[in-house]
């Protein structure tokens, strides 16, 4: 078999295991519809707010520390996509690749050490 | 029943800090009275929480805690505030007490004395239909908030029917029955 | 425009709701948390869910009846609250308390103080998020403590037992070596909540600096009880008006130094210990056999024209009933002082510029019970 | 009617309606692409690639015409998967997976923050602009362009292969490690960027706040 | 980390313990003598008959006013030729178990000690599905005092303040 | 309602009946006697519109047994009481779900949301104050759904019955099915009532579409 | 196996989408969806043309893997604008915050 | 396109698919047991007995709970946005079963071999934490709102710690092939050498599994649920399933990954029963130690959470790549890799514990607001 099949292939179950959770999904969804009892009642569709009537459509005003850090979390998971190749083959690249990741890190790392000295990972 | 019943001679006052509350409170009518176990001070309402202020910053009285605030209803002689005072380094209590007539219920607040006192003052003014002028607060605290004409701790305010659930013969049987 | 928005913008800040039903409000207190992003801006506590008017009732009601409605206003430590009133009613009667009532009153009330000390551990526990464990256990303590008080008063929380002027009936015959028992198990209970949290670090690190009180707020917000002492005020009634015979034992007022939820866990942590004690002492002076009532009593108990406030120092800080008389064998007026009511009005300036979950902490370690909040 | 029948709530006019079209329009195609990988005259990697190919363009449409914001990011990530899927058709696992670890879990959730953090907090409503018609135009012109242009060229018959991960990984820390820098100075350049900006932001607030 | 290392150690501490768990549909907890679960009349074997008279004095002294008390004259007084020394006898006697705070006093006040709480297990199993079924006539609060399962409330043997 | 006024009747007179007039009734809030105005309106009863199962619609009879088993089974096995504590019956009724009592034996685990709760246990003093959000999180429960009446507060006002803040009873406003006497009760009688209640469910199995 | 012309028009008119968006939204937040979309486009385009034509060199999966990169901190850093211009102007439209000095 | 499914040779569709029906049943069962043995084990610790009356020890006792939840009304909010609703529950579950996919359960008993599993694994985990910010943002509710932005904002901090512990792993390894890293560990397990990386990993995947002590989204004292407070019935129930089916897969990639799986100590000759015996000791150890934690230590705080994640796990973890990096692009002994990790661990635990016992202070900000309330 082709290399190319044979990657084609070793996908299929993730291609499968997406449509059997979501049959999943709708299979206990439906029975659900079958066997649960069904009303419509006045209080029914409030919100739960401990008891009490919601004053008025939830928003929220999401703290700037929640973006901060998932910008911290973009920049480091990209870093971590290089760091997966790299995991692998440095050995057969030698000491050079090895100490280029070192400077990358060393440079993410400086960023980091940036916005922990600038108070960015303190959350006020 | 009122007040003056209990109150005992004045030569009594020896054992309590009587001497000092009325050194610090020169210039302020008050009518001191025995209590139980401790001192009982009847202040006009115009001038009690001037009282209250000068007990509180006192040197030697120092009342900087207030323990309770509250009001009894002594129906056509008026509603009657009941300060209790505690000084926690001193170590003594004082009772304040002033009276309001019924038809005009009145009284200055004393949350610039202590800031205890803004949800007592609050219960009360609900539970007696007590007005505290100048309350930063003055919602109610007990009762919903739209209902701010029920005082139920005034001895008018009648109670509830007990409701008769008894099954087939179980309501109260006629008097003499 | 852009000002306008602005303001528009900054009224906009998440208000929640929290309570009448809400795991960690413990019972029907709400409390509207205005918060920023994760930190609370603005508490606004609301009452009065449970206000059901023992006040009024207990008026028309004579001194016996009365009792069980106080025990109804502070459930945690039932005892505590009977005490109160009990006192207040004999020190407008005049009555004279045999000893050995007294010492049993002291023994119990004590263990009482345990049991709703060991509840707040469990409830506290719970707020800050173990999964369970520390409410059972204190539940577990508990239910040795209540197991005795039943055998002794015939109910497991509402005990009706105290009576003006002594004790409604005698206890057990084996009181003391139960009370024993009780002990050493509390001992291991203590062992336990010390073990689990008091040196955890995440423990710490929740509660160290978290809602400071200061003790000059404190004692002007009026708080009491360990509420007050974690704060560095050491004003314990039992120490400053000693009632029953707590001037003939040797026990410590437990203060903390900061005033945060750390030292007013901890403060109950060692007035346990210190509650413990107590008992021991209590257990070695108390009078094997003896009366429990004074010699004569009335049928229906009167009391002279008066009034009397009087307090002791229940689990939760001080408990005061105000009672007035105008002869009758009922109060003309009663009034609860409750701890729960002044502590909690310090909720505001404890919770706000803390995080939303620290606010959590911070109400459930000031232990509310929100049938005395409300009465 | 709705109202009469024992319906569940959660069955309402929108959903009922939203999935009927859904239905409609992707049943037949699915059937047709199933159809025609049974009778074999398209491999299985085509239909995917078809299917994958529609989640991809509707998704994207999606993004570009719903008005509810939020609507419109849960539509961007069908698309984004969608790409995942298509690198994957493509041979590469590793662009793959990167795509979905990048997009999947990072800018979707950066997206969504940002969006909680502006429209969506009260009204995830928006309008869009008034120059649609033109941006409607030059869309078509440039697709049109594109494809004719794409359509037209000849390709001859080139048949992909799969790049092997490890020889990847060496290419990349072989031959482009000046690149590897600068990514890496970019990437510092972006999160010191962003948070001056949040921080100038958040000094505003406090501004206004006080 | 030593701390989280102590309660982890505690928690299994806990674990390896026994349950504590009392099994309690299969194992009732033996109740203490003094258990006060709901009021009961007590029926006076000697003689055949309640021991209550009917004479109110629990009825006005109950804080919450559950009871109802009917009394009538005895139709096996001595007078009138039977064997009972009561004049008076209980009639119809009701108690709204469902208001009942479980207050002793009604035990208290009882000048004929006609009447205990109960300190069986049927006391406390009393739940039902309407809420009239909780309101307890003279004949359920005899029934178990009858059968001999009670007889009176232990602590008023002790020193009561009565 | 009123009595027309000049209808006094005459011996002579065949009409003997005083003409009633119905008036007009404006006031559409139902008023509870004696109720202050403000809060009447929220104590009214809750209104139930008991949906239905679909297989109880579409199944035949016989099919329909096993399900009904199976389901009264399962739901009487894992009652998930809301954790709903009002005042000091609420203490004995979280002591049933601690080590001594441990109602989890029973598969009786306290949720937080009325979402996820099958049985609420009123345990404690409603007050007028508090009657709306009891009425409220019993309406947010989904069905099925049970409420136990747990104390004497609960069941008709208990010691409070004289206050008028107390509202007398719990099934005032909403359906109890199974109501547990004592101030506070036991524990065990509180795992008691649970156990009628499961015993409730079994034998109603058949008709729960609630 | 798929001919290659398929993943060249899905680019092109991935692009073209995202063209649209980037055209027709306001809100700023949208916009960079659409420009991702672009993004998309350029490095499916990018991808076909390394795995069926470039077989050893594979310069372009290389440079995909950059796009990609550089996309998510554009993305970041835009979004940072952004919300700095809601934050200060209580908007996110672009139309509304044409005036730059700020 | 035959393949060898259990010694038969069967079309790869139809593979995958038996292989993947397979999973159900073994995820449902074993779901259930694991909420069974929970219930079950946190009654140990809170001396009490947990679920007893339903079917012997209880054991019915999860599937009750199941056909409840299935037969109880599916309610959605009059104000909750429907799609985002509707689709959470999707987007939840589907990314974790598609996890199922590379769990190198037994030796061929896995449903594929990618040569990039780990990284499919970590991709594919990232992507649920969508379905819970739409859970959250759809139910409008503040609780579930605030619930799913902690979540994301806690999910996305412990993503990293976690992705490159196992990355550290797999440097040592060579590769990415999970079924090749268990097959590895024939003689030591790679706890040995990365006795760090393993620590982090635990700490990364308890926050990842909004497990306690990091169960800030959903506690209870605090958000009642967080971002399911809403849901009821079989959708909520789908939320439970991908938890603990998230918790299941955790663990047993934990146990492959550093404890050597079904290889050690035997190495991968056993018998299947063996094989089990041992993935489920191991698996069954690290899921005993969540629930452990769970009955033990109090949950963090927001901030604490997130500093502790960016301040303390992730320039560890980032160390230990490059200490790895170092040792073997120069060839020196294992050993080392094992000392250093240790000290890592010490490192660990000592900064952990200073973090924790800061001297207490009022910060500013607070003191502020307050002076601003008084
Ligand atoms: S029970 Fe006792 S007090 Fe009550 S009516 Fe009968 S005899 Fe009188
Ligand atoms: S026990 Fe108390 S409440 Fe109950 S009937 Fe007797 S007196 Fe009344
Ligand atoms: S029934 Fe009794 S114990 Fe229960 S809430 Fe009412 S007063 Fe309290």
């Amino acid at each position: 078999m082709a290399a190319a099949d044979l990657l084609l292939t070793n996908y299929i179950p993730v291609l499968l295991a997406t449509v059997v959770g979501f049959i999943m999904v709708i299979t206990a969804l439906l029975a659900a519809r079958l066997l649960a009892p069904f009303s419509q009642e006045a209080g029914k569709g409030t919100t739960y707010e401990c008891g009490m009537l919601p004053l008025r459509r939830a928003s929220t005003n999401v703290g700037m520390r929640f973006y901060l850090y998932a910008i911290l979390f973009v920049i480091f998971d990209v870093e971590a996509v290089f760091i997966f190749p790299w995991a692998l083959s440095f050995i057969g690249i030698g000491a050079f690749a090895y100490w280029l990741m070192v400077i990358f890190i060393a440079i993410l790392a400086l960023g980091l050490g940036y916005a922990w000295k600038k108070g960015a990972l303190q959350w006020r | 029943m009122t007040t003056e019943e209990t109150t005992q001679p004045v030569a009594d006052f020896s054992g309590t800090i009587w001497a000092e509350v009325d050194r610090a409170l020169s210039g302020v009518t008050v009518r001191p009275e025995r209590g139980l176990l401790d001192v009982i001070a009847h202040i006009p309402r115009d001038e009690v929480v001037t009282a209250l202020r000068r007990l509180k910053t006192d040197a030697a009285l120092h009342f900087d805690y207030l323990r309770s605030l509250t009001a009894i209803d002594r129906e056509a002689d008026g509603i009657e505030v009941v300060y209790h005072l505690y000084s926690t380094d001193k170590k003594h209590n004082l009772t304040v007490k002033t009276t309001l007539p019924t038809t005009d219920l009145n009284v200055p607040t004393a949350t610039t004395v202590w800031r205890a006192a803004n949800w007592l003052e609050r219960e009360t003014a609900e539970m007696f239909g007590i007005q505290f002028t100048g309350h930063p607060d003055p919602r109610t605290l007990l009762m919903p908030e739209d209902m701010t004409d029920v005082h139920p701790l005034l001895k008018s305010h009648p109670l509830a029917e007990i409701e008769v659930l008894q099954g087939e013969g179980m309501g109260y049987p006629e008097e003499g029955a | 425009m852009v000002t306008e928005r602005a303001r528009e913008f900054d009224t906009q800040d998440l208000l929640i709701n929290v309570g009448p039903q809400h795991p960690s409000t413990h019972g029907v207190f709400r409390m509207v948390l205005e918060i920023d992003g994760e930190l609370v801006k603005d508490v606004i506590p609301y009452i009065g869910y449970l206000h059901r008017g023992a006040e009024k009732l207990c008026e028309t009601m004579d001194y016996r009846q009365g009792i069980g409605f106080m025990d109804r206003t502070e459930y945690l430590a039932a005892f505590n609250a009977e005490l109160s009133y009990v006192m207040a009613v004999e020190a407008l009667a005049g009555l004279e308390v045999p000893e050995r009532a007294q010492w049993i009153r002291m023994i119990l009330c004590e263990l009482n103080r345990i049991s709703s000390h060991f509840m707040f551990m469990g409830a506290f526990g719970v707020d800050t998020g173990v999964m369970g464990t520390p409410f059972i256990y204190g539940w577990r303590e508990r239910e040795g403590i209540i197991d005795l008080f039943e055998e002794i008063s015939g109910d497991r929380m509402m005990y009706a037992y105290f009576r003006p002027g002594g004790l409604a009936w005698d206890v057990t015959t084996n009181f003391k070596a139960r009370v024993r028992e009780v002990l050493k198990s509390i001992t291991q209970g203590i062992k336990d909540f010390d073990g689990l949290f008091t040196e955890n670090e995440i423990f710490v690190a929740r509660t160290k600096g978290v809602g400071y009180i200061s003790a000059e707020d404190a004692i002007d917000y009026g708080m009491s009880g360990p509420s007050l002492r974690a704060s560095g005020v050491p004003m314990d009634v039992r120490k400053d008006e000693p009632y029953l015979k707590y001037s003939e034992i040797d026990f410590k007022v437990i203060t903390g130094e900061h005033g945060d939820v750390f030292d007013r866990y901890h403060c109950r942590l060692q007035e346990l210990r210190e509650s413990v004690k107590i008992i021991e002492q209590c257990l070695a002076k108390m009078p094997d056999t003896g009366p429990i009532m004074p010699e004569k009593m009335p049928r229906m108990l009167r009391t002279p024209p008066g009034e009397v406030y009087l307090r002791t120092e229940a689990p939760r800080g001080e408990y005061g009933v105000y009672l007035v008389s105008n002869g009758g064998n009922r109060p003309y007026r009663l009034k609860v002082r409750s701890a729960c009511l002044s502590n909690l009005q310090a909720l505001k300036q404890m919770s706000v510029g803390q995080y939303v979950a620290d606010a959590i902490l911070v109400l459930g370690s000031i232990d509310i019970v929100l049938s005395e909040v409300d009465r | 009617m709705f109202d009469r029948l024992p319906l569940p709530s959660q069955l309402d006019r929108t959903i009922m309606a939203g999935g009927t079209i859904a239905g409609l329009v992707a049943a037949p195609v699915l059937i047709v692409l199933l159809g025609l990988q049974i009778t074999g005259t398209i491999s299985a990697a085509e239909m995917v690639f078809y299917m994958a190919a529609g989640v991809v363009l509707g998704g994207a449409l999606g993004a570009v015409l719903i008005k509810n914001i939020v609507h419109a990011s849960l539509s961007l990530i069908a698309t984004l998967l969608g790409v995942a899927a298509l690198y994957l058709l493509l041979l590469t696992e590793f662009i793959a997976l990167v795509q979905v670890l990048v997009y999947g879990g990072g800018v979707i959730i950066l997206l969504l923050f940002a969006l909680m953090m502006t429209n969506a907090q009260d009204d995830p409503i928006v309008q869009d602009g008034s120059q649609k018609p033109f941006a409607f135009g030059v869309a078509v012109l440039i697709g049109g362009v594109f494809v004719t242009a794409l359509l037209d060229a000849q390709w001859g018959d080139p048949t992909a292969a799969v790049i092997p991960f490890v020889d990847f990984g060496a290419r990349i820390f072989r031959d482009f490690s000046v690149p590897v820098i600068i990514v890496a100075v970019l990437l510092d350049i972006a999160l010191t960027g962003a948070f001056v900006n949040a921080r100038r932001a958040e000094a505003h607030d406090e501004e206004a706040r006080s | 980390m030593k701390g989280i290392a102590k309660s982890l150690l505690t928690t299994l501490s806990t674990f390896s313990r026994k349950p504590v768990t009392r099994d309690y549909p299969n194992v009732h907890k033996t109740l203490p003598e003094r258990d006060r679960a709901f009021p009961l009349l007590l029926w006076d074997q000697e003689i055949d008959e309640p021991f209550c008279t009917g004479c109110h004095a629990c009825e006005r002294a109950c804080p919450v006013e559950c009871m109802t008390v009917l009394m009538k004259d005895n139709p096996n007084h001595k007078s009138v030729g039977g064997t009972s020394s009561r004049r008076k006898i209980i009639d119809k006697f009701w108690i709204d178990y469902a208001r009942c705070m479980r207050c002793n006093i009604c035990v208290e006040v009882c000048n004929f000690d006609a009447i205990a709480m109960n300190n069986t297990w049927t006391g406390h199993e009393t739940s039902v599905h309407d809420r009239k079924d909780l309101v307890m006539d003279l004949q359920m609060l005899l029934s178990q005092s009858h059968a001999g399962a009670i007889k009176e409330w232990v602590p008023v043997i002790g020193q009561t303040n009565e | 309602m009123a009595v027309t006024p000049g209808m006094v009747t005459t011996p002579e007179s065949p009409v003997t009946v005083p003409v009633i007039t119905p008036e007009p009734v404006e006031v559409p809030l139902p008023v509870i006697p004696g109720e202050h105005p403000n809060e009447a309106p929220r104590l009214v009863p809750v209104e139930l519109r008991p949906g239905k199962a679909l297989y109880k619609q579409v199944l035949p009879g016989v099919m329909q047994a096993p399900l009904d088993l199976l389901l009264g089974a399962s739901r009487k096995s894992s009652l998930w009481p809301m954790t709903f504590g009002l005042a000091c019956c609420a203490i004995e009724m979280i002591a049933t779900f601690m080590s001594h009592y441990d109602l989890d034996r029973f598969g009786i685990v306290p949720w937080p949301s009325p979402r996820q709760s099958d049985v609420m246990i009123v345990a404690g003093t409603v007050t007028k104050k508090m009657a709306p959000a009891v009425k409220l999180l019993y309406e947010q429960m989904p069905n099925p759904k049970w409420v136990i009446s747990m104390g004497a507060c609960a069941t008709n006002g208990g010691p409070y019955t004289r206050y008028d803040r107390v509202l007398q009873g719990v099934d005032k406003i909403i359906p109890v099915d199974v109501y547990v006497p004592g101030c506070p009760p036991r524990p065990e009688a509180l795992i008691d009532s649970l156990l009628s209640l499961q015993d409730m469910i079994m034998e109603e199995r058949g008709s729960m579409g609630r | 196996m798929i001919p290659i012309e398929n993943f060249l028009v899905l680019s092109a008119l991935l692009f073209a989408i995202g063209f649209y968006g980037v055209l027709a939204r306001r809100s700023a937040i949208l916009i960079l969806m659409s420009v991702e979309i672009m993004l998309a486009g350029v490095a499916i385009n990018f991808i076909a043309f390394a795995s069926y034509l470039d077989h050893d060199a594979f310069s372009g999966l290389v440079f995909a893997l950059f796009v990609i990169t550089v996309a998510a901190a554009e993305v970041g850093l835009a979004l940072g604008v952004v919300l700095r211009l809601f934050r200060e102007r209580r908007t996110a439209n672009v139309d509304e915050a044409n005036s730059l000095k700020w | 396109m035959n393949t060898d499914l259990f010694g038969l040779q069967v079309n790869v569709w139809a593979d995958a698919a038996l292989r993947l029906q397979l999973i159900v049943v073994f995820m449902t069962v074993v779901v259930m047991g694991l909420i069974w043995a929970e219930r079950r084990i946190l009654g140990r610790f809170q001396q009490r007995i947990g679920p007893q009356k339903t079917g012997p020890f209880g054991l019915l006792q999860s599937v009750a709970d199941a056909v409840k939840l299935v037969g109880k009304e599916d309610l959605r909010p009059k104000n909750a946005d429907p799609w985002t609703f509707e689709l959470a529950p999707f987007l939840v579950f589907i990314p974790i079963f598609m996890g199922f996919v590379i769990v190198p359960f037994l030796v061929g008993w896995n449903i594929k071999v990618l040569e990039l599993g780990l990284l499919y694994f970590v991709a594919i985990s990232s992507v649920n934490i969508v379905g819970w910010v739409m859970a959250g943002w759809g139910s409008d509710n503040r609780y579930a709102m605030i619930g799913g932005l902690r979540a994301a904002a806690q999910s996305i901090s412990y993503e990293l710690p976690l992705v490159l512990s196992l990355l550290a792993v797999a440097m040592v390894a060579g590769t990415l092939n999970l079924d090749e890293i268990v097959r590895q560990q024939g003689s030591v397990p790679y706890i040995v050498w990365q006795p760090m990386a393993f620590a982090i990993f635990f700490i990364a995947a308890l926050a990842e599994l909004n497990r306690a002590p990091f169960d800030i989204p959903v506690g209870e004292s605090e958000v009642v649920g967080g971002p399911f407070v809403e849901y009821s019935g079989i959708r909520w129930s789908m939320f439970m399933l991908a938890e603990y089916a998230g918790l299941l897969i955790m663990a047993v990639v934990g146990a492959s990954v550093f404890l050597g799986g079904y290889a050690w100590p035997l190495g991968e000759e056993l018998g299947l029963g063996w094989q089990v015996v041992l993935v489920g000791a191991k698996a069954g150890l690290i899921i005993f130690a969540v629930f452990w934690i769970r009955a033990s230590l109090p949950r963090l705080r927001i901030d604490q959470l997130m500093g502790y994640s960016w301040k303390i796990l992730l320039p560890l973890v980032l160390v230990q790549i490059l200490v790895n990096g170092l040792v073997l692009v120069y060839g020196w002994s294992e050993a080392i890799l094992g000392v250093v990790g240790l000290a890592g661990v010490v490192a660990l635990v000592s900064i952990t514990g200073r973090a924790a016992n800061r001297p207490r202070q009022i910060p500013a900000r607070a003191a502020a607001l307050k002076g601003e309330a008084a």
